[in-house]
């Protein structure tokens, strides 16, 4: 039976042995020759010590295509054009299948074609060499950024190829990310990559890890969210994790944010050994963006507004052409340059905001709930707790496509706008906090004279790109909307 | 006897959000919708199409690789001897795209309706509607939010 | 002596008579038939009725081309591109000089080429009837925006053409406008304005009259700005105008920012009498922007969020490219969009602010001591009072180009980023009040480690436009810039 | 004995930031400043730069009309038989112009030097002594913010 406990070094090895036939990139990946290259970079590329050193929030966009000279000259103009302090490598939807031969037809279209075949950076066909010379290309430390259930291969190459932080988790790259893909094989494969990631701390590389917080980026309570960060946390530190930045994506109610911004740092550092680092990253609004450049401008600014508020050790920032597809370079330094005007005119000013205290009780407490539910249903064993957890439905991610995952939980905003629940499932929330959530409903509601319904949440889906910040019935039909074909 | 439509994303593509308000839309306007859910293979839409005696196939892509994942769709469809009505929609190519040349593209595959990230549930209801010569239920059944 | 009382019926008619003269379409105007024209107006095109009925803040932009059919395809598309609720029309700078002969000359060039050749509309060239196609062929009301010291036969031309709100007023159109304008001059001018809109009023044509309140846009104090607006309400009450709204430039300080529009407003219901409305207007900041679009939709993000705690009945937007010069139409309504996406994002949001109250009280108090001394000066005539204050120095604007005024006054900004006086030159303020001023810049100073100094306000007057709110010594020469022909 | 340079803003231009901290920046650096504040006429500019023997005027637009402002400014100088550097910056055009064109035309128009909106006055003072043949005071002094 899979439980919470480290992964020993002859596992891990033989492991390794295995997946390093899976491409042929595999065998080019050498522990010690890795260590021996992590060393021979400056302390600017060690992504821990920069972060963990940082005095104000670090900025950090999104950003892979397929080829290695276009990813260095994207991320250098990222770096130079957008001051991003940390960069990025998205790797592509094929590689986060471990499809690698259709990564490798990707990559060769792409190296034929002015277009992107892929919509990432397939980093494990680029193999180790070529992700060191990205690493060397640039100045900023960079991160891996997937959305891959079995990651194994892929954090194998990258860090040997000199990458020095890792996405993901167990939970958060597979309850939003796939469908059919059961809790106990992905926290079987983040155990790999987390003792990988232990092995090279133990080495003196220390490895970031950063469990992805904004999971299905669609009006997840923060309690929820937190509740996956604070597990996903302990999964990693039990491997050898030491360096954990755990993750939050944006609502867009700036007492809510800042609350669950504050509860999510707090709790992290409750749980978590006393011997992990834990920093916090805040994700700019991870939901669907307005289908114009200015106003996703403003959404953005919303967001670098509510960072300058809360503080977070790094924030992910999104692009104005975020609605339509992977944004040119100009667009995604622009996201990063108006999220930093944001910041930096407001970093300094004393904004005490009222709420906040109340708010993050609040989360805290629900965040207890979840977590004392997940011990509960494993005895213990947060392994087994998880996966039990989740089974049941007491632990459950709104609008989860994986299988795993009941998605019965709806959420929808109250009158302020916070996210609360509408509909619970088997969430293992104790009565007193359901009642706070539907009375905060039931006032919305009554306000929009209208029931609580299905409805209710797909405005509140919309209400974002649609301009507004809570989806109130307008009345108005609104069929204008997109290019279509409808004649 | 309501329409019975099927709905999925294609490929390995998870975006969930979409489909699944496309889903209580239809099903408010009256269709019947199997929904596959995210990560659908070719072979699903054609089985389930043929299962269901459906009206019609509504593919869905966000991510990007909506090209590599549709070719060939059409074959298959023919292949299993499936004249379905054919509509694809989201954000059907990776990055800032124009999407006329992309719905050239698309139609060129063989769909028959082509739609952008844009598109409201209402619109494409309306055109199934249209297609699938059902006479216009009351107009309250067609809004999503009566 | 001139004084604060109403102007004459047939001191009015005289002046107007003159002004007939000055430019042939001065005797297009004929009052009775302007009149019938604004009541043939819908209820949708009337100023103050759109703005005073308005339970969110209204938008209103920037915007003026030379030529009639370019300035309708301008408002058209802020209006229906840029949702603008309220529309404008900016005079250009010949006709402020009441140039018309020049602006003729321009109004030509700019006809005959495709550039245009004057910074705005010169709408006493155009004369009554072609305001009036301007009028008719936009749906939204809009005002006339200009910086015009003598405004006479402008208001009279467009004020029959149909415009239902006029900006401006003898001291925040003279002080940062103009060098040689004496006050007693702008004053006497303007209160033929303020009573031809009052004369409109009583005829059951509500004008409403706009005071400028950024003035020099520079680091201008509340208070000061404030007592400006109050001056400028008394006046214009006395001459008959019911329809006022009182304007703030933001300073970028979120607090001191709502604090000010909250004195603001409350400050002009209690200095104004009880007959006329008072309406709040917001600028974004109207200092030097960034020289790049997207920090700058940065400014103007925060200037939404601003807009959207505060609250003001109206904001008067910016465009992200500002900095440059007079924007595209494209990027007029990029600004309306920003701004609109923060606000409908934050406006239904419970912001609850700490130190507002105590900011607020600060404010009150300081421009109830510059409202006194004013009101003393003149021995209880606000009209020799505020021409007496600034002559002083008793009260100065900062920045201030005008001989009118000492312009001795130089503000820097605290710690927290909020704008206070550093040379106080003969500024009538209490010492407590003095003393809360140094004392706050001495922090500054001990935190930066340097003397207060000129270089210090030059820093502040670049922060913005360097992406910070507060000019911190940077250590580094930074002699990038521009582009120049330093070779 | 220190140069003098002519500073001021021309035509009915109010904005009087600019030649505020320009003005500090020059005196900072060692140059005598007349400083003729804004809405200065060509006449100003140049009797002024008679009377105090100035080494170089500069002449400051924000507002969009600098070309008409400056039309025939330099014939003006060359019958006041003065032979002196001339500056001209700022927003130099009404609206987004191409800096190089507005450049190109105000060299025509007789300028030395043209600068944009970014300038800083470092880089005006660094122009102005090496123009003038000056030597180079202390690194220190030329800074604005020693
Ligand atoms: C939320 C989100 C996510 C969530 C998804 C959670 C989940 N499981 O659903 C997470 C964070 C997990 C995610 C992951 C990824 N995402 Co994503 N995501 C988004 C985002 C922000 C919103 C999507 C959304 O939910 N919109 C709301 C719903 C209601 O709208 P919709 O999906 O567009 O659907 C409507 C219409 O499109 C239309 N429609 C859709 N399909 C069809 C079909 C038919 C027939 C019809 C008629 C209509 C129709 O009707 C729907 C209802 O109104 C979009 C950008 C955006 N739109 O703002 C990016 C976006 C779609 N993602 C993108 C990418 C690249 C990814 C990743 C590959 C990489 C990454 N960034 O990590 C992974 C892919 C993972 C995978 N295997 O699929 C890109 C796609 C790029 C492209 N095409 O060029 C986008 C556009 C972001 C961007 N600008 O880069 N994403
Ligand atoms: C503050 C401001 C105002 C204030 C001015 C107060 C005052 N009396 O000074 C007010 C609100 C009154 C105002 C009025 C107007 N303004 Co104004 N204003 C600005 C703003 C926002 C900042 C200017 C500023 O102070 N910058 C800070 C200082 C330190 O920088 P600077 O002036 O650029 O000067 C530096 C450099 O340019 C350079 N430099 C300048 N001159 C020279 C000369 C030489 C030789 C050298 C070497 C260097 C140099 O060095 C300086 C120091 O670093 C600018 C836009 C912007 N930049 O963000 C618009 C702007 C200049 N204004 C503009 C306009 C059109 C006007 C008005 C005509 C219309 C209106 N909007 O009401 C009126 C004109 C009034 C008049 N008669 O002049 C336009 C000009 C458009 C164009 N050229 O296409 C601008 C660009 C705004 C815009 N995008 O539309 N304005």
């Amino acid at each position: 039976m899979l439980t919470d406990t480290r992964l020993a070094s002859d596992e891990l090895q033989r492991i390794a042995n295995e997946l390093r036939d899976n491409w042929r990139t595999g065998r080019e990946v050498d522990f010690e020759e890795a260590i021996a290259f992590h060393e021979s970079l400056p302390r600017s590329k060690e992504f821990a010590t920069v972060l963990e050193s940082a005095d104000a929030p670090l900025l950090q966009p999104r950003a892979g295509v397929p080829c290695l000279e276009e990813q260095i000259e994207l991320l250098r103009y990222l770096q130079d054009e957008g001051d991003a302090d940390l960069l990025p490598t998205t790797i592509d939807s094929y590689t986060r299948d471990n499809e690698y031969e259709k990564a490798e037809e990707g990559l060769a279209a792409s190296r034929n074609s002015p277009d992107n075949e892929l919509n990432g950076f397939p980093a494990v066909n680029h193999g180790v060499e070529d992700c060191r010379r990205l690493v060397r290309a640039l100045d900023a430390p960079i991160e891996v950024r997937h959305g891959t259930p079995d990651a194994r291969l892929l954090a194998m190459v990258t860090l040997a190829g000199g990458f020095q932080s890792f996405e993901g988790g167990p939970i958060s790259y597979n309850i939003p990310y796939t469908k059919e893909h059961s809790l106990a094989e992905t926290i079987e494969h983040w155990q790999f990559v987390d003792r990988l990631c232990g092995a090279y701390t133990e080495r003196g590389v220390t490895i970031n890890r950063e469990p992805f917080g904004p999971l299905t980026g669609t009006l997840v309570p923060p309690s929820i969210a937190i509740t996956v960060m604070l597990i996903e946390g302990l999964l990693a530190a039990t491997q050898g994790v030491r360096s954990l930045t755990l993750g939050y994506g944006q609502v867009g109610n700036l007492v809510q944010d800042v609350a669950a911004l504050r509860a999510l740092r707090s709790l992290g550092e409750d749980y978590l050994p006393e011997e992990v680092t834990v920093t916090t990253v805040f994700h700019e609004w991870m939901g669907g963006f307005p289908p114009d450049e200015a106003r996703a401008s403003g959404v953005i600014g919303l967001g670098g507004a509510t960072a300058a508020v809360a503080k977070p050790d790094k924030v992910i920032t999104k692009s104005p052409q975020e609605f339509q597809g992977v944004p040119t370079k100009e667009a995604n330094a622009s996201g990063l340059r108006t999220t930093r005007q944001l910041i930096d005119m407001m970093i300094e000013q004393d904004i005490d905001l009222g709420g906040i205290d109340d708010e993050q009780a609040l989360i805290e407490r629900t965040t207890h709930a979840l977590m004392d539910a997940v011990f509960e249903a494993g005895d213990g064993d947060v392994v087994q707790g998880v996966i039990n957890a989740f089974d049941s439905g007491e632990l459950d991610v709104p609008f989860a496509p994986s299988d795993a995952a009941k998605g019965a939980v709806l959420p929808a905003r109250d009158d302020d706008g916070r996210v609360r629940i509408f509909e619970f499932g088997d969430l293992a929330l104790p009565d007193d906090i359901k009642q706070i959530h539907a009375s905060r409903l039931g006032e919305r509601a009554r306000t929009e004279g209208r029931e609580e319904s299905f409805r209710m949440v797909a405005d509140d889906v919309d209400a974002i790109s649609d301009g507004k910040l809570i989806g109130r019935p307008t009345g108005d039909s609104d069929l204008a909307g997109g290019v279509g074909d409808a004649d | 006897m309501p329409e019975t439509v099927i709905l999925g994303v294609i490929g390995s593509d998870a975006h969930v959000v979409g489909i699944t308000i496309l889903e209580q839309a239809l099903s408010a306007a009256g269709f019947e919708v199997e929904n596959l859910g995210v990560q659908s293979s070719q072979e699903e839409f054609v089985e389930a199409a043929k299962a269901e005696d459906a009206g019609a196939v509504l593919v869905s892509s966000l991510y990007g690789h909506a090209r590599q994942d549709c070719e060939g769709f059409h074959e298959r469809l023919d292949e299993a001897g499936l004249d379905v009505l054919t509509y694809v929609g989201g954000n059907l190519a990776v990055g800032q795209d124009d999407f006329e040349s992309t719905r050239e593209r698309f139609r060129e595959m063989g769909f028959d309706r082509v739609f952008d990230a844009e598109t409201d549930p209402e619109e494409a209801i309306a055109s199934l509607q249209r297609d699938l010569q059902l006479t216009t239920t009351e107009p309250e059944a067609v809004r999503v939010d009566s």
